[in-house]
């Protein structure tokens, strides 16, 4: 967090009322981000901050358009992507603050715990590059599979080494996971989705990310625009106690506040 | 064989009901060949397109070989029309299947045996003089060769019943001869029924036994061909029936003779055995009068040879007379103009 | 910055493509078998033609729309039930193949009840008077007449089934659109993305080019 | 107004050439009626249609008006093609536009201003005698009421040169006489030249002053119309008229008389004025021979009056003789069969 | 578990409504401003037609299938720039009509080409004959002989953009296919996917039954 910077930008006094509104246009995923986007919304308007949100179901439109200023920020990733994809894409786009994590889970319809796995069985993965690698490197930390040394976030399937239990992987969309469950020994869903599915991750899951886990979201604008008055106002109502009370209650230990 | 009992017609153009047929009657003997007449849009095609009910008739019934056509159920109508042959004004080839697939087309549907279909395509395309173009498609055929397809196809399934819808329109007349000869020798053969609408006088002439008129939807005038064709009864019969004898020739020919004087025109018709002998001029011969043809003809309708001559008397009064009587006496028919 | 091939697996272009030609291939073939008895059925009880049939044409004309305007990704879910009745799987290759038929089929048979529109009523006539069965009718004129129409619109198809078939994706269906997607698009292997949809195009190309050939040598006209 | 030089076209069918005009060289002067007769598939389509480039010919030139049509670009050519109407045998009328649209479509295409295109139409549809059908689709039409509009649309944009490909095939005798006084009439006050095929001879006879037969894509015989009905010197030609004279029926004639024993059969042709006068008659007399007409027409030929009269005479030996030689010094042509 | 309603915002679909209706009505608008004369073209120049040319058929042909082999998504990315420069944001509802036109477009093309290849040939000639010029032939024959055929074609591909406009959700199109995946598909909010989907169809129903209107209205056949 970085919430006591103020940016030098001259017409931001402290009061409020009388200065011109300035509109935010931030992109975002469904769940939680947007939600949790739209939660703020009014208090930041208290504010004079018109936050627009921009729902979006792809995770690089996000970062290129907050790079070629149609967008003003967005939230949807954790850093490591932003790191990856910074690197891929020749940006800089920067964090601004975290916000929550959101652990990963493997789930089973079929099996009661790891040791079940039977050898060949299909393990489900989503396809999209920030999920894709983030599942690989939970099954490695189980020990079920070994990945080439720096494979990182960006391995893919093609980055095993080592696979014991001969699994076979399917790789399909994120949300797709909850919805062939039913069709696979072994699947590993993002939080937000296995919640929307009626998964309760803290019961259902056999092996979830723990709360240290890397992947906090974050909110990520500009390097020229991350320090202006109305994305701090933002990133400062972002990480208020009631936004971790609304992320608590709401998606009832699934998603934990990151801050 | 067919009989049409009160049958109508209506189109709807526009929202409108225009009639089409206005309740005929008619009553086609098996193996007999009915020519049908009329001005173009009097209702001919819409008539024999009602026999086999590719238009459904709003009102009548039609029965052909004793089965009422319009209470059948789809299948039984399917049935009856293997029987009945179709020629069509607009031949309807198919445009995907060459010639010798078209022609083909009606026994497939019957499902006859590969080996008869060859050999009858073959007859058939030989009968229509068309051995060499077996394998092109339609669109690459002159619309004479088209027509011929038609006829071919219609033939191929030796049908019982045939209608012609202007089946020779497209045809020279050596090709038209040889298939209405052809018309006649299966008639004659195998007692084919044949339903037949031309525009040509002579093919009625030719071939055709009866010969119904139709006219702004009615059937006007019915009858065996040389009553029809001899004593007109209808004014468009009689448009008709004088086109052949071209009236309107006639007309520039007494016109040109006008400069002559007192004189006296007769028509005269001949008929039977009648044609070939030399009444007219033993008349004339005898009662001394000097005549000139001004326009005529003689000639056959189907087998039975007739004439109808314009002639014109040169003698005196009288001497006209005297020739019109004696030509009247000896059964000649005569009319003075 | 040079253009290089450094992240082109061939092994998983080949993979891809081989998975594309499958899908591409048994989609086709199905979207046919099935859109083509729907479009003839559309057209013959549609109004004034031989079986018209206002109840029978509205139902089916509802049920093909109804699978033609929900998206794609949506109707994937919704037939996951049937998909799995059927193939056994609702994942990957195969499991794309009923959602990709059932997507297409509708629209094909759309196709198919335009060109046959254009039969010309005088062929189905003389068909008619010689005492073709309704099913004659449709074998030996309706399809025969409507041929190089009926290809287009396979063409046409089967060029749509193939970007359909980048969607398959969603279900692990694989292919080269889901390649160019996951690597082309969202890890930016602009490469990936050039080689896929360099072979997509050719693809493509091959398709059209059979496909015109074939129109034009069946059009008799 | 119209010269074909050494035209050929050449047909590829399942990749061989097939040849459908052979080498055509005609000319037809401004003004002149000029009619194609042949056997179905001996190129008359194919001819005409070189005319106004709608084949390209595989070689030879097409000049109409002075102008090359083969040598003109896109542009030129359509310009010249305005001035040349067509009616085609399957008419081709525009599916999608009424009868009064389909009229309007040449005039339309000219741009002529909207009130000029409403008269012409009216007139037009009057001419055909097809004002009550305006607002009718071609295919609300019988045959005949859409080759009608054909003509009428081939006319209705005043064109120098009409090329009519059976323009009257599926006409009925009265309509038939009616255009074809129509097109007289254009012809006479306007200088229209026409091309005009036709398989009804008596559509050559009324209205044509030449006459071209084509056989196997050659013009085998040409000249004026008289000279080739008279004396048709190829055999393709002698089949075209002698259909006319219906030579089938004089075989039957004469059979029909063999019983009679010695006999003397003569073909007897008028032409012009005698063809009114009682020459016949008179010889006959004079020499104290008796005959019969077995066959024959008496007629005119546009606008020349003539005959041809097959009789038997009934004299003896000598007198029949005599009678021959008396018709020939009257100037008659006589023919001993 | 008895269905309710308890997801749906009303407004927001009635938004969802609109977005899809603009996005439709613009994107139908100008895909059959652009495809018809490429259809048109690609007609022309088709072997055998009236402005035959190997070259330009083979290029454009080329061009309509790259259009037509490269997978939606990707199209809509690459088009990214073009879609700024036409309409100023490559975002949202306005965003989403570009590459809906250029994805759409080339595919009606290929429909119009196969309706114009239906037209008989006799009539052009008869056109032809009358010294039309190919401008003229094209305004006064081909367009009004397949006029039925071609509003078929405009339904089809009406349709098609109706399942189209989903995708748009990649850039924020938005629209009621979109609402569908993201809260339907993404969120499991059943209600929301039904009446989305049922909005759309009964879009789909009255597109379909006033092209089946027309289509009647003005078949002369
Ligand atoms: N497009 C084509 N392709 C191949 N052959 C053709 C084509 N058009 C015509 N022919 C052939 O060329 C010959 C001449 O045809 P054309 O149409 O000129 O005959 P026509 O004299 O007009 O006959 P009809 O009196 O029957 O109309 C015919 O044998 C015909 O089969
Ligand atoms: N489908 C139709 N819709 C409306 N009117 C029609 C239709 N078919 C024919 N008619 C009209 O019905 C009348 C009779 O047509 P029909 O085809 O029976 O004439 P026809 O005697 O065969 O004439 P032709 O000798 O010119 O072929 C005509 O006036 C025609 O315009
Ligand atoms: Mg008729
Ligand atoms: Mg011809």
């Amino acid at each position: 967090g970085s919430q006591n910077e103020s940016a030098p930008a001259p017409s931001a006094g402290g009061s409020q009322g009388e200065q011109k509104e300035v509109t935010l246009k931030v992109g975002a995923t469904p769940v939680p981000q947007a939600e949790i986007l739209k939660f703020v919304a009014p208090k930041l308007k208290e504010q004079g901050v018109i936050l627009e949100v921009k729902e979006f179901t792809d995770y690089v439109q996000p970062n290129v358009q907050v790079n070629e200023k149609q967008l003003d920020a967005n939230f949807f990733q954790h850093k490591p992507y932003l790191d990856d994809f910074n690197k891929g894409q020749n940006m800089n786009l920067v964090e601004v603050v975290p916000v929550h994590i959101e652990p990963f889970g493997a789930y089973s319809k079929k099996v009661k715990s790891v040791d079940e796995l039977a050898d060949g069985a299909t393990v489900a993965l989503p396809n999209d590059a920030t999920n894709n690698g983030r599942a690989l490197a939970l099954l490695e930390k189980q020990g079920l599979i070994k990945l080439k040394d720096g494979a990182g976030i960006s391995g893919t399937v093609k980055d095993i080494v080592e696979n014991k239990k001969n699994l076979q992987f399917k790789e399909v969309e994120a949300a797709m996971l909850p919805r062939v469950l039913d069709e696979v020994d072994l699947a590993l869903i993002n939080t937000n989705y296995a919640l929307e599915a009626k998964l309760v991750p803290t019961k259902d899951a056999l092996f979830i990310e723990d709360k240290d886990s890397p992947y906090a979201n974050y909110l990520v604008a500009r390097p020229d625009n991350k320090d202006s008055e109305a994305i701090q106002k933002l990133a400062k109502e972002l990480n208020t106690p009631e936004v971790k009370k609304f992320i608590e209650d709401t998606y009832k230990g699934a998603i934990v506040p990151a801050f | 064989m067919i009989r049409l009992q009160n049958l109508k017609k209506d189109y709807i153009v526009k929202g409108h009901k225009t009639p089409a047929l206005r309740g005929i009657d008619l009553s086609i003997e098996k193996g007999e060949i009915f020519g049908i007449i009329g001005h173009s849009g009097a209702g001919k095609s819409t008539l024999i397109r009602c026999i086999n009910l590719l238009e459904r008739p709003t009102a009548g019934s039609v029965i052909v070989d004793g089965v009422d056509l319009t209470k059948l159920d789809e299948g039984k109508l399917q049935e009856q029309r293997r029987h009945i042959g179709m020629i069509f004004q607009h031949f309807n080839l198919l445009s995907s299947a060459t010639v010798g697939e078209n022609v083909a087309f009606p026994l497939k549907l019957a499902k006859r045996p590969k080996a008869e279909i060859d050999k009858k395509v073959k007859e058939m395309l030989a009968l229509v003089g068309l051995e060499q173009h077996r394998d092109k498609y339609p669109a690459q055929l002159s619309g004479g060769q088209k027509q011929r397809v038609g006829i071919a196809r219609a033939l191929a399934s030796d049908p019982k019943v045939l209608l012609c819808d202007e089946a020779t329109s497209a045809l020279d007349p050596q090709t038209t001869n040889s298939i209405l000869a052809l018309l006649l020798d299966i008639n004659r053969k195998l007692g084919l029924t044949i339903v037949l609408i031309t525009h040509e006088m002579h093919v009625i002439r030719s071939i055709c036994d009866r010969v119904g008129v139709i006219d702004g939807g009615h059937i006007v005038e019915m009858g065996n061909v040389l009553d029809v064709f001899l004593k007109p009864q209808h004014p468009t019969t009689q448009e008709f029936v004088e086109q052949v004898a071209d009236s309107s020739e006639l007309r520039a020919a007494v016109a040109h003779e006008k400069a002559s004087g007192e004189r006296t025109i007769l028509r005269v018709t001949f008929l039977g055995e009648q044609t070939y002998q030399p009444i007219l001029f033993q008349t004339m011969q005898e009662t001394g009068t000097v005549f000139s043809i001004l326009q005529g003809t003689i000639s056959r309708m189907k087998d039975t040879p007739y004439g109808q001559l314009v002639i014109e008397l040169g003698g005196d009064a009288q001497q006209n007379r005297k020739a019109v009587d004696t030509l009247r006496q000896r059964g000649l028919e005569v009319e003075v103009i | 910055m040079g253009f290089t091939l450094k992240n082109i697996d061939w092994a998983e272009i080949w993979k891809g493509t081989q998975d594309t030609l499958t899908m591409l291939g048994f989609s086709t073939l199905f979207t046919v078998v099935i859109g083509l008895p729907l479009g003839i059925l559309l057209f013959l009880t549609s109004r004034g033609q031989l079986l018209e049939n206002r109840a029978f044409y509205s139902i089916s004309s509802f049920v093909v729309n109804v699978l033609r305007s929900v998206p794609f990704i949506i109707l994937m879910i919704l037939l996951i039930p049937v998909t799995k009745m059927l193939v056994g799987t609702s994942l990957g290759v195969k499991g794309s193949i009923p959602p990709l038929v059932i997507g297409a089929a509708p629209f094909f048979a759309r196709l198919v009840e335009t060109s046959l529109r254009e039969v010309d009523r005088g062929v189905i006539e003389a068909a008619q008077s010689m005492g073709a069965s309704n099913w004659q009718i449709i074998r030996s004129v309706l399809l025969p007449e409507s041929r190089s129409g009926l290809i287009a619109g396979i063409t046409i198809t089967t060029v749509s089934l193939v970007s359909y078939t980048a969607m398959s994706g969603v279900i692990g269906g694989g292919g080269l659109g889901d390649l160019a997607i996951r690597y082309g698009y969202q890890r930016f292997q602009t490469d990936v993305m050039v080689v896929t949809v360099c072979i997509l195009l050719v693809l493509v190309q091959i398709l059209q080019m059979v496909g015109d050939r074939l129109v034009i040598k069946f059009s008799r006209k």
